[in-house]
């Protein structure tokens, strides 16, 4: 037989493409979220203020219906619902509102509240100045909180665009410490 | 990636001449006398990079398809 | 496997387990991967059973629907990693060495590790079966979060299982490539490698480009599951649809890592008993190439109903569409190879007609569900299930019989008894159908998958269904015992076996010796 | 369901058989779009047929034909660029021919008009809840079909595994808007006559629409794998005209203040424990028995389990909060002041837990409101 031939360049270079694609399906991740706040994929929002020079003037030419929703998840037995769930906006005009959170449980809890908007073309037009779920809602046992919510439409926003839903998913982040770990019991769902 | 044919010609493939080739693989139609004129230049990587510009161009190409189609609806 | 030695100093094969176990040999190996390949099969097939046997009536009969969703994730995951892809690296490390006239393959000891790696991967992953909270029970897409927040203990296990099989896949795809690059014979340029070759290297290329990312995506769910991360997990910032689309960026490609070989395999055959050559060889290696490049950009057809927003629907349907043109069109060319040949029909030539028949089909259901707005009717039923069960079973496991049954002789030396394949394709062809075409019918009528139980308007058509899966099932068992004693006796084969048959692996002598090629041939 | 006889040549062996339910077809639904939607399957399914007898036609011809047993000379053309072109480029307009009105179609769905009526739709593991945005309607729907017909102890009814105990209730021939999303997993809202299939995902929103001209009962599933009972929660859509529609909403919110009286009344034991035992076959019995034992190593037994015997207090929250991390779901939501009194008032003095206490509707409908 003759000299094994030198595959050494082949191989090395074929690992190293194994290992750039490893790094590309991680790179998937930040790539997502890029995507998502560039077209509003999946009605994913800022998760941080929207600075102040971006609210144009008031447009009182059209009225917006904004719709607020409350979702609790399930490991969040809170009683979570927005203080007024329908409004007419109109596009520019600053809304003050706030949703009601009362811990029921007998235990210390803490919230992370994930918003979410339909139709997901309006979510980039969504812009809050403040918002609850910037930051985690902690609350003793049967304590009852009014959490802010400041936000404004975007004046851009696509003409066909009528109505907006903005929807709070509530999800119980207690640390481990409190909660009983959640995959032990999982099986038998 | 080391590669051996038999007849090695010098000369770099023109530019063009590798791109309508690999159009014709998306087209899914090549001639033989083509194919074999294509692996006579012995380079391997021109192929594979204009196969990439090639998809990402098909991709925009796309991609203008869709504006020009949701042109058509109210939005 | 008696061999004779023809080479000078050379051992034949070392005897007993030892042989096995060691081998560095491509022709051993290739045999460990098909024998593997058959036995994940027929484990995938009685799970598949147990599950046809639960469909069998309304009503809950045989089983609980927890064990029933382990069952059908299994099934999937069984067929797809453990059946269908080490029976094609099976059949490259066979056949890819004797095509291009290469001594073994390029890196024989990595050869025989990415082997050995398998039967371990696929025990834990059966093993879990008997942990405590049950096998994987979250489907073979394993979506966020059931198949992390929600998932069994045993999901930990079913990750490792699948790094493990991903890293075997890897290092086929290695050596592979550079086998394919780097040994061939002089004279054996890129120009003249047969299909066969030229498949399995675009498939390598996927292979090396995709089973990371998958890798990554299992990484990413070990992660969360453990290590408190949230990458699916909306509540720390993840989201499920993010695993959605890593998953089917792996897993378009991946379905045409399960094809790309079969078209291979089937452009050997159809020539060799149409006694005429390949029609536009030129265009189908183009058109496997443009495949493999455009399955990277249309993957979110799989996603239609997660809740796109409409320019992506659009793009997403607008290139599966354009993609489905250069694989339609490697039909018409099987056809025209076909056209005014002169043909004859032992077993390899119709599994081989049945591909293109049958495979066309799926093919067509698949071009039905890239229109969007009818894939919300079409996803998740059985409709779907009845397409990729067409493209993978007539599809790939009908190529691979073809391909066992047409380089049989080759590999044992003796001919197969050609009425048992005979019998063997007719009882498959007819179970196959059987078992697959009412799922068009319930899928479209309304069914979803994945259920155990169903409504009543679905009844009769199941019950077809599972009487047709019996049928394939059992007819396998012919197969077996025509390739058992096929190797045991049976008329001593010549080294050309087939009338028509071009190539270098029909050069050298039935059965093939241990060592070929260690002088590389003269290819004219 | 229409039934549309197709030309699938199958059917027609089977045509004749007895009445039995050969359903072959997607159904032609009662919206505008479900309509479309049909046409488009035809359209493409013929389409593919047209080139199936062509291809197929060939090959059958050649397979006949060109056999060496008959004799043919197998012919050395391999190669024929020109006739690769043609067939190549007549698929590809055949698909443009067919990506245009499928377009029109998909745009036509994206319209977010102004709708009349929107409803949260919430998927959980194994049952949908509804909630009407802007009216104070909140109710959950479930499989209504018995168990005993499951196990095949029990003749199966007509719409078996599509019924449910409160479907959901539309007005026909207004746009109605859905918002879905999930509370746990995954799932997917179908029904295949309004052509309606949307994803259901914890943590995000997404919106559908459906303008149902007919009324009527539509009946449809669940469609993306979301657990051990994934193939029972059905989906049960009524179409009412405006007039009945507007009816049945006064009727229930009616039932809901009634509801919320009924808990200011005071209770006796005995009928707290009547009321008990019908909720406590309804919702807990799946888990915890009938005997009360559960199923050791998977569900606690109530049966003198200390929290049944001890203080209330516990025993109210977990049956109201749930347990994280466990099968045990909050009921809080799911039912109401009334029933959550009867069935911890009943689990404490059945099997023997003769504690002797009773909890009061007041007292839940306090910790609930």
């Amino acid at each position: 037989m003759n000299a094994p031939r030198n595959h050494k360049r082949t191989v090395t270079t074929l690992i190293l493409g194994c290992v750039l694609m490893f790094g590309f399906g991680f790179a998937l991740v930040p790539l997502y979220d890029v995507f998502c706040r560039v077209t509003g994929l999946n009605g994913k929002v800022e998760l941080v203020p929207a600075h102040p020079e971006k609210l144009g003037q008031v447009d009182k030419t059209r009225q917006v219906k904004l719709q607020l929703v409350a979702v609790n998840n399930e490991t969040m037995p809170w009683r979570f619902k927005p203080e007024n769930s329908i409004v007419e906006l109109s596009p520019g005009e600053m809304y003050q509102t706030a949703y009601i959170a009362r811990n029921l449980t007998s235990g210390f809890m803490i919230a992370q509240a994930v918003p979410s908007v339909s139709p997901s073309e309006a979510a980039p037009y969504l812009n809050k100045i403040n918002c609850f779920c910037f930051e985690r809602q902690p609350l003793l046992a049967q304590e009852e909180k009014a959490m802010p919510l400041v936000l404004s439409v975007d004046p851009e926003l696509p003409k066909h665009i009528h109505t907006i839903t903005l929807s709070y998913t509530l999800f119980d982040i207690t640390p481990e410490s409190e909660q009983v770990a959640a995959i032990g019991g999982g099986s038998l769902r | 990636m080391s590669f051996r044919s038999l007849e090695v010609s010098s000369e770099k493939p023109a530019l063009w001449k590798v791109a309508c080739s690999v159009l014709a693989a998306f087209f899914g139609v090549q001639s033989h006398r083509n194919y074999e004129k294509d692996f006579s230049s012995g380079r391997f990587w021109p192929y594979i990079l204009m196969g990439l510009i090639l998809a990402l161009a098909f991709v925009v190409g796309v991609y203008l398809l869709v504006q020009f189609a949701l042109s058509f609806s109210h939005r | 496997m008696n061999s004779t030695v023809a080479a000078t100093h050379h051992h034949g094969p070392a005897s007993g387990i030892g042989r096995w176990l060691f081998t560095t040999n491509h022709k051993d190996i290739g045999t460990l991967y098909l024998w593997f390949s058959f036995i994940m099969f027929l484990t995938g097939g009685c799970m598949a059973l147990l599950i046809r046997a639960e469909l069998f009536q309304p009503g809950l009969q045989l089983i609980q629907p927890d064990f029933f969703n382990q069952m059908t994730t299994m099934h999937g995951l069984i067929m797809v990693f453990g059946a269908v892809m080490p029976a094609f690296v099976g059949l490259a490390n066979w056949m890819i060495p004797m095509m291009v006239g290469a001594p073994d393959m390029a890196l024989p000891r990595m050869n025989n590790w990415s082997f050995w790696i398998l039967p371990f991967a696929f025990s834990m992953m059966l093993l879990t079966l008997f942990m405590e909270g049950g096998a994987p029970n979250f489907g073979w897409t394993f979506y966020a979060p059931l198949s992390t927040t929600y998932a069994p203990p045993s999901v930990t296990y079913f990750i490792f299982a699948v790094h493990m099989m991903g890293i075997s896949s890897i290092m086929g795809a290695i050596n592979i490539i550079a086998t394919i690059l780097n040994l061939r014979a002089p004279g054996m340029t890129l120009m003249k490698m047969p299909l066969f070759v030229w498949t399995w290297l675009i498939t390598a290329f996927l292979l090396i480009a995709v089973m990371p990312v998958l890798a990554g995506v299992v990484t990413m769910m070990l992660m969360d599951i453990h290590f408190g991360t949230s990458f699916f997990n909306a509540a720390g910032g993840g989201d499920p649809v993010l695993f959605q689309h890593i998953f089917w960026f792996f897993g378009h490609p991946e379905v045409y890592i399960m094809i790309l070989p079969a078209f291979g395999i089937v452009s050997e055959i159809i020539p060799t008993f149409a006694r005429k050559r390949l029609f536009g060889y030129a265009s189908m290696v183009y058109a496997t190439a443009s495949i493999a490049i455009l399955s990277f950009v249309v993957w979110a057809h799989h996603m239609f109903t997660v809740g796109l927003p409409l320019a992506g629907e659009l793009f997403f349907m607008f290139a599966t569409m354009l993609i489905a043109v250069p694989t339609g069109v490697k039909v018409f060319n099987w056809v025209a190879t076909m056209f005014r040949g002169s043909m004859t029909f032992e077993t390899p030539m119709l599994f081989a007609l049945a591909f293109v028949v049958l495979f066309t089909i799926g093919g067509f259901s698949g071009l039905m569900l890239a229109i969007a707005p009818v894939d919300f009717q079409y996803h998740d039923t059985y409709f779907v299930v009845a397409h990729f069960h067409y493209v993978l079973v007539p599809g790939a496991v009908f190529a691979i019989m073809a391909g066992a049954y047409y380089w049989l002789p080759k590999w044992c030396g003796n001919y197969y008894n050609e009425t048992m394949g005979k019998v063997h394709f007719w009882c498959s062809f007819i179970g196959v159908n059987i078992t697959f075409f009412p799922m068009h019918f319930i899928g479209l009528a309304g069914m979803p998958r994945r259920i155990p139980d169903y409504a009543l308007q679905f009844a009769d058509f199941n019950a077809v269904a599972t009487v047709g899966a019996f049928i394939f099932g059992f007819s396998q068992l012919i197969f077996l015992y025509n390739v058992i004693s096929c190797i045991r006796k049976g008329k001593q084969a010549s080294a050309e076996v087939w009338e028509g048959s071009h190539g270098l692996e029909w050069t050298i002598p039935s059965p093939a010796p241990y060592h070929s090629f260690s002088e590389p041939p003269q290819v004219k | 369901m229409i039934r549309t006889i197709l030309g699938f040549p199958l059917l027609l062996l089977f045509a004749g058989s007895a009445q039995a339910a050969w359903e072959v077809n997607l159904p032609q639904g009662v919206t505008e779009i479900s309509r479309e939607v049909y046409d488009l399957h035809m359209i493409i399914f013929w389409i593919c047929v047209a080139i199936g007898v062509v291809v197929f036609g060939a090959m059958l011809w050649s397979v006949i034909y060109h056999r060496k047993s008959r004799g043919a000379k197998a012919h050395n053309f391999h190669e024929n660029v020109v006739v690769e072109i043609i067939w190549t480029i007549i698929p590809f307009f055949i698909l443009i021919a067919m990506a245009v009105p499928a377009t029109a179609t998909l745009i036509k769905m994206y319209d977010n008009s102004e709708s009349e009526l929107d409803i949260q739709i919430t998927g959980y593991q194994w049952k949908w809840r509804y909630q009407y945005l802007g009216e104070d309607v909140d109710f959950f729907s479930s499989l209504s079909t018995p168990r005993e017909q499951i196990n095949n102890s029990e003749e199966k009814g007509e719409h078996y595994l599509l019924e449910v105990d409160n479907p959901l209730v539309i007005p026909a021939g207004k746009k109605v808007r859905f918002l879905l999303t999930a509370n746990d997993v995954i799932h997917s809202w179908w029904v295949p006559e309004l052509a309606v299939k949307k994803d259901a995902i914890p943590g995000f929103i997404n919106e559908a629409w459906v303008i149902v001209d007919q009324p009527g009962t539509y009946r449809g599933q669940c469609a993306e794998l979301c657990g051990k009972d994934h193939g029972f929660m059905p989906v049960v859509v009524e179409v009412k005209p405006q007039a009945e529609y507007d009816a049945w909403l006064a009727e229930v919110k009616q039932a809901d203040k009634a509801a919320s009286e009924a808990a200011l009344k005071t209770w006796n034991l005995a009928d707290l424990m009547e009321t008990g035992e019908q909720v406590y076959a309804k919702a807990c019995l799946a888990c915890h028995q009938t005997n009360g034992e559960g199923i050791p190593g998977a569900f606690p037994a109530l049966k003198n389990s200390p929290i049944a015997l001890g203080e209330p207090g516990p025993h109210i929250d977990i049956v109201l909060n749930g347990k994280t991390g466990t099968a045990m779901q909050a009921y809080r939501d799911q039912l109401s002041a009334v029933e959550l009194a009867a069935v911890i008032t009943y689990e404490r003095n059945a099997w023997g837990n003769k504690v002797g206490d009773i909890v009061t509707p007041a007292q839940i409908a306090k910790l609930k409101e």
